[in-house]
């Protein structure tokens, strides 16, 4: 029972939010016309759906999405390895993410654009700008946590300094690190979809924007619940990966109980 | 320096904490290792053996003094030494299943293949009665399987110097026999040198050509006892020998003194 | 014996300068007000510091506030949510949709219900920051040491106490790296809505800038955001150090 | 062969006639191939521009001219429409009914939307009050984007807001508001035409390119001379491109009322004084230095 | 039921693992222990004294069979329990010092003000010999003052029923036997009923009214032998009655027995 439960969870998720949406919607609270109900915004999807700009948007904004997110994990890590690797590079690096972290993107663009251009190195640069923070907050944190004697074990066997790095304390680090990409993993979506917002010509974002300046609300929501599915889809692939590289921890933590 | 000589530590002291915090935890401590002999240290609770045998394995620096292996100072852990922890259940790595965790340990041993490794883990842990356990990871197992995996892991480095924390704590008594018999044996046949801490008198006894009895806190070497009993030992036999009765009287006899100052 | 100044102490001043000597090196080969240097960026810096610091407090008003009430919801709720495994696993998924909605596009929803006074953009900071501090706590309090619960069990604590004597310390660490990702977004967020919807505060400083291609008052701007992020972060660090050492203990004797 | 020509732009009623014309092969005909480029907002368009991204900017004219003001060079070399009483009025200030709001004068203390900091709606607010004699601290001005406003002055989160199409239609015929439309027109005085959106370029590339720039007016005027005339074209083309419903899509015109795109140094100058009274121009600047007539 | 019963162990089922990995532990545990008793358990390592401990306290569930307490079936933890867990340097909490780690367990307990808890835990630390350590982090203990810790705090919540995991694996002989008699004292002082996991058959026997002796996995009792020594102990005397040397043998005996499996 729990079991088929969790299984389906993703879906359960997506019907509880779509009720307590419905729910509002029926409760008269706003007017329809600004918060439409379940059926106008499917149906709001079907029609982008049936014109094809919404599949083919989805399809960029996902593809960008994803390479963000590997671009930012990827990244995030090796930051974190590298302060974990130097002293002087962690204190200074510190600062540094302590002053570019709540830096706004929007706040960016045009010094961006200027510097980058309108094309592929702008998405890139606002996606990192916005999602490295995780993976390398949680790995860096992680890392120095690892147990003493699981590193000692490795100096012992006369493990580099690299080996040690990444055949004891990167798996060790790892599952916390997960919590990590989960976020960024979310941070991608929006960091792509607002990129798309403020400079773009197409994906999701972009579709966004341009509904709601044609004042089409119920695509404008359905487009938000596609951004939301998404963030599930996401989390699925991040969560099979973990259960890939960190399946001992899954199970570990798991068979606690 | 004797020519046979292959470890030694010349007055290490170390402290810990700083300012009125400071505890100085070993105060001079001095023995030295011949090659292939089995040494066991005692000492009590809380005495510094876990920190001496850190500074032995060159993973942790003493303030001031200095450990030489092979009539080298130790600074790194150096070539050819072998440590099991004595917390196991910290030492092993939870995301590798038994059989991985010795696989880690033989980088410079015989076995280079694949295969070869796998081989030669399974038969360590076999030898240490875990041959249904080696696709388990370590939070599968009880604190003795842990504990087991950990010697296999030390085994299966086959160093020149094994060093040895409690290595058979949690472990019952029948099984204690018999890993004491595997250690011995394995360290004949590779020739290792091998320095083991215990609490067990009698198991100090009955493996080492050498027992170093600790003083309590702040630490010095209380005295060395030398073990006459041959390479050979026996679960039975040795330890009716009268040479192990008389070592260990006088292990006994060394310990007992810390317990009039225990109670104070 | 021990050094008192180690090359690593410097860092945190040395390497933010190195990125300011690449950034007057990148400005100065361009030369475009529309990429300015840090010199420029200091001159308006000094033009501006009134108007900033005005509309600076009245958007840290709005993250504090903000990222207060995210805290005070979420590290109970995640900590409940870790704990409670099925109700947690089951909720996980709605945890990642509302995390990926971007800030911009619930505005309008956020607007319809809360106007579009500083009741909307507390509400959007501290959705923003809650996103972090919950997935963090969740997860913190999710994978933790088994050993220190079967403890707390033993001693039948109550769920609630063991919640906040066990769960709590144990989850602290992370809980602090999520609290420097959520103060981040919390500043971020509100830059935002304040583009959005605001009256006052740093981000219609940002916004007025922009438009006029003022780029360098917008970094001037920015800079102070990031300095904010700064003196935040580095009290976070201090917590760390006087608190959650006893996490951090592996960096002494084994590098 | 042909010469490329890169374009940004807004997305906006003004520009569909570029768009048609573009996609009719126009442009290819008359030797140009043009790539047209959507940016998201005024300040994104010239940074395209003066990152070298793009030849051409389209936009409202207030981002060019606070970008040359900053010593970014560019030049405004064409108009795509303007705004003249009484009936080429593209900028609308709205009131709901609830607000009690009736003439611009009614505004005084109440709550009004703007678009954007510094953007057109606050140049066009500012310039009514002040005719109107009321001062800008008399008001409490409230930044939403344009999607938003219609519901927020549903809402009662507003009272008044500046407008522009489609937005300022779906107000109107939003009953529920009761809205009623106060003033007109960016400047308050638009006895003569008042300059609404523009195309620019940076100072090099209108000296070493005026053949193109005036090419490619050239068919812009004639595409825009089409649509006018063919009203469902027109239709079509709003919600081919804008992506408009149909309703909303009847209420586009497109404000036009000179036969040529050519700058006019007094538009320019007229719009400039605007901007000098509701304190938004940081410096003098003369409309010769931020006009080029290369297109007539 | 004999209305001395306080804790009852009824056919106690426990199985690790689904399918093809599914591996029975616990295969029928009966057995009851009387209020104020002291029993003891040996067994070979990995046959499930953990898990059995686990199951007794209530915190994890057996497959089938029941565990009563008073009488009353056990699924959450009781009050009136303590449980001194095997993985010491796990079971403390690493943001308290050792005096916080044992106040922790004051709950129920006729300590009620700050002071009188402060006081009670430097008494117990000093009777484990760790008056110094108050104020150390776990992390800043050794193994066997770690161990010393858990035993403080499980003797500080002065519960009717202590369960024992192995809690002197990790300090010296001399430390060791000081610390029988004080788990001794304290549970005849409360009258508590202890029931103490052991591969230490010496310490099982000289510490119990009665050793339970369990077999090889799957595991069930293997057979119970009772102890006849009088409540007061002494670490000389008793270990010479005849009664200990007696009760000694015949755990021997029983345990000798796994050796031959062992080895298959
Ligand atoms: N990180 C540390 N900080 C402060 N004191 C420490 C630290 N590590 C160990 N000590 C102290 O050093 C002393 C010796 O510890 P050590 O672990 O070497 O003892 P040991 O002889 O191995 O004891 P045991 O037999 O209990 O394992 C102890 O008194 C302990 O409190
Ligand atoms: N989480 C788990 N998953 C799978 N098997 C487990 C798990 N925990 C314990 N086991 C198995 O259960 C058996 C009994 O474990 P337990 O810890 O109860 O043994 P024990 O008698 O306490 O041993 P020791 O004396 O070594 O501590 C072991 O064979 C172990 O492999
Ligand atoms: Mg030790
Ligand atoms: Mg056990």
């Amino acid at each position: 029972m729990t079991r088929a439960l969790l299984w389906s969870r993703g879906a359960v998720s997506l019907i509880f939010v779509l009720a307590l949406w419905q729910a509002v919607a029926l409760s008269g609270a706003v007017p329809a016309k600004f918060f439409p109900g379940i059926p106008a915004i499917i149906d709001g999807a079907r029609q982008m759906i049936a014109t094809g700009e919404l599949p083919r948007n989805e399809i960029l904004t996902l593809g960008r999405a994803l390479t963000g997110l590997v671009l930012a994990s990827v990244a995030g890590i090796a930051l974190a390895l590298l302060s974990d690797a130097s002293p002087f590079f962690d204190r200074g690096f510190r600062t540094i993410s302590s002053l570019l972290q709540p830096v706004p993107p929007a706040a960016v663009v045009p010094m961006a654009i200027f510097a980058l251009g309108l094309g592929i190195k702008l998405y890139i640069f606002i996606i990192l700008l916005v999602s490295i923070w995780g993976p390398y907050l949680n790995g860096a944190a992680a890392l120095r946590a690892v147990p003493r004697e699981q590193i000692l074990t490795g100096r012992m066997l006369g493990l580099s300094p690299a080996a040690i790095m990444f055949r004891i304390k990167l798996p060790a680090a790892m599952p916390q690190i997960f919590a990590g990409i989960r976020y960024a993993a979310a941070v991608s979506l929006i960091a792509v979809v607002v990129a798309e917002m403020l400079a773009g010509r197409d994906g999701i974002g972009f579709l966004l924007v341009r509904k709601s300046f044609s004042i089409r609300i119920p695509e404008t929501y359905a487009l938000m619940f596609v951004t939301m599915f998404n963030g599930v889809l996401l989390a699925l692939l991040v969560n099979l990966a973990r259960r890939v590289l960190t399946g001992w921890h899954v199970r570990q933590t798991g068979a606690s109980k | 320096m004797n020519d046979t000589t292959i470890l030694e530590a010349v007055d290490l002291r170390k402290a810990y904490g700083h300012g009125l915090q400071r505890m100085p935890i070993l105060d001079g401590i001095d023995f030295r290792v011949r090659k292939g002999d089995f040494v066991s240290v005692v000492g009590p609770s809380g005495c510094g053996k876990t920190t001496l045998l850190m500074a032995l394995a060159g993973l942790s620096q003493p303030d001031t003094g200095e450990v030489r292996f092979r009539g080298q100072p130790v600074t790194q852990p150096p070539q050819g030494l072998a440590v099991v922890f004595q917390d196991y259940s910290r030492s092993l790595f939870p995301w590798k299943t038994a059989r991985e965790n010795v696989i880690f340990a033989m980088r410079d041993t015989a076995q280079k293949t694949r295969q070869e490794r796998r081989d030669r883990a399974d038969e360590l842990l076999a030898a240490v009665g875990l041959k249904e356990f080696a696709q388990k990871y370590p939070w599968q197992l009880s604190g003795g399987m842990q504990q087991r995996v950990a010697i296999a892991r030390g085994l299966a480095s086959e160093s020149d110097l094994l060093l040895l924390d409690e290595p058979l704590a949690a472990v019952d008594a029948q099984t204690r026999a018999d890993m004491q018999d595997l250690i011995l044996e394995l360290a004949q046949r590779f020739d290792q040198t091998c320095l083991l801490v215990t609490h067990d008198v009698d198991e100090a006894v009955y493996m080492a050509d050498k027992v170093i009895v600790l003083s309590r806190r702040p630490t010095s070497v209380a005295t060395e006892i030398p073990v006459d009993l041959g390479k050979r030992r026996d679960q039975l036999a040795t330890r009716e020998q009268p040479g192990f009765l008389h070592a260990r009287h006088e292990v006994m006899e060394r310990i007992r003194s810390y317990r009039s100052q225990m109670a104070g | 014996m021990i050094p008192l100044r180690k090359p690593a102490d410097y860092a945190p001043i040395l390497m933010p300068l190195i990125v300011v000597a690449i950034w007057a090196l990148a400005a100065a080969s361009t030369s475009s007000p529309l990429f300015p240097g840090p010199a420029k960026v200091a001159q308006a810096i000094w033009h501006n510091f009134s108007t900033i610091m005005v509309q600076l407090g009245a958007t840290l008003t709005r993250v504090v506030i903000g990222f207060a009430v995210a805290a005070a919801i979420t590290v109970p709720l995640g900590i409940m949510l870790g704990r409670l495994r099925i109700i947690g696993q089951l909720f996980e998924p709605v945890m990642d949709m509302l995390a990926t909605l971007p800030p911009p596009a619930i505005v309008p929803l956020v607007m319809l219900f809360a106007g579009t006074g500083d009741a909307a953009k507390i509400t959007m900071i501290a959705f923003a920051a809650a996103i972090p501090l919950l997935m963090n706590t969740y997860e913190a309090s999710k994978t933790q040491n088994e050993m220190a619960n079967l403890v707390a069990r033993s001693l039948r604590l109550s769920r609630f106490e063991t919640m906040l004597r066990v769960d709590l310390p144990a989850a602290l660490p992370m809980i602090a790296t999520g609290v420097r990702m959520a103060v981040a977004a919390a500043l971020l967020v509100s830059v935002t809505s304040e583009i959005l919807l605001a009256t006052d505060g740093i981000g219609v400083f940002l916004q007025r800038q922009q438009e006029n291609f003022q780029i360098a008052g917008g970094l001037a701007g920015i800079f102070f955001i990031s300095l904010t992020g700064l003196v935040v972060n580095t009290l976070i660090l201090a917590f760390e150090k006087r608190w959650l050492f006893w996490h951090y203990r592996a960096q002494e004797d084994a590098k | 062969e042909p010469v490329k020509l890169r374009l940004t732009y807004l997305m906006a009623d003004l520009i569909l006639p570029v768009l048609v014309a573009r996609d009719a092969g126009d442009y290819e005909r008359a030797g140009i191939d043009l790539e047209a480029i959507e940016g998201q907002s005024g300040p994104a368009v010239v940074a395209a521009l003066a990152s070298g991204e793009a030849d051409l900017g389209y936009s409202g004219s207030i981002p060019p001219i606070n970008a040359r003001l900053n010593g970014v060079p560019i030049k405004l070399v064409m108009t795509l429409g303007h705004e003249k009483a009484p009936d080429m009025m593209l900028t609308g200030f709205i009131s709901t009914q609830a607000s009690g709001i009736t003439d611009i004068q009614g505004v005084r203390g109440h709550r009004i939307a703007l678009n954007a900091n510094g953007g057109l709606c606050e140049l066009a607010w500012r310039d009514h009050l002040s005719a109107a004699g009321i001062k800008w601290s008399e008001v409490q001005p409230v930044v939403l984007p344009f999607p938003q406003v219609e519901a927020a002055m549903q809402q009662g989160a507003v009272d008044a807001a500046c407008l522009i199409n489609p937005f300022q239609a779906s107000v109107m015929h939003n009953p529920e508001i009761g809205a009623k439309r106060i003033a007109a027109g960016m400047l308050a005085d638009l006895s003569t035409p008042g300059l609404s959106d523009v195309i620019y370029t940076t100072d090099k590339y209108a000296a070493e390119h005026a053949e193109t720039i005036r090419t490619f007016g050239e068919v812009t005027v004639a595409a825009r001379q089409r649509l006018q005339a063919d009203p469902d074209a027109l239709i079509a083309a709003a919600e081919k491109y804008v992506g408009l419903t149909p309703q909303a899509a009847a209420d586009v015109t497109l404000a036009v009322v000179r036969d040529d795109v050519g700058m006019d140094l007094t538009e320019v100058q007229k719009l400039l004084d605007a901007m000098s009274r509701a304190e938004m121009l940081s410096s003098p600047i003369t409309a010769e230095d931020l006009a080029g007539t290369t297109a007539k």
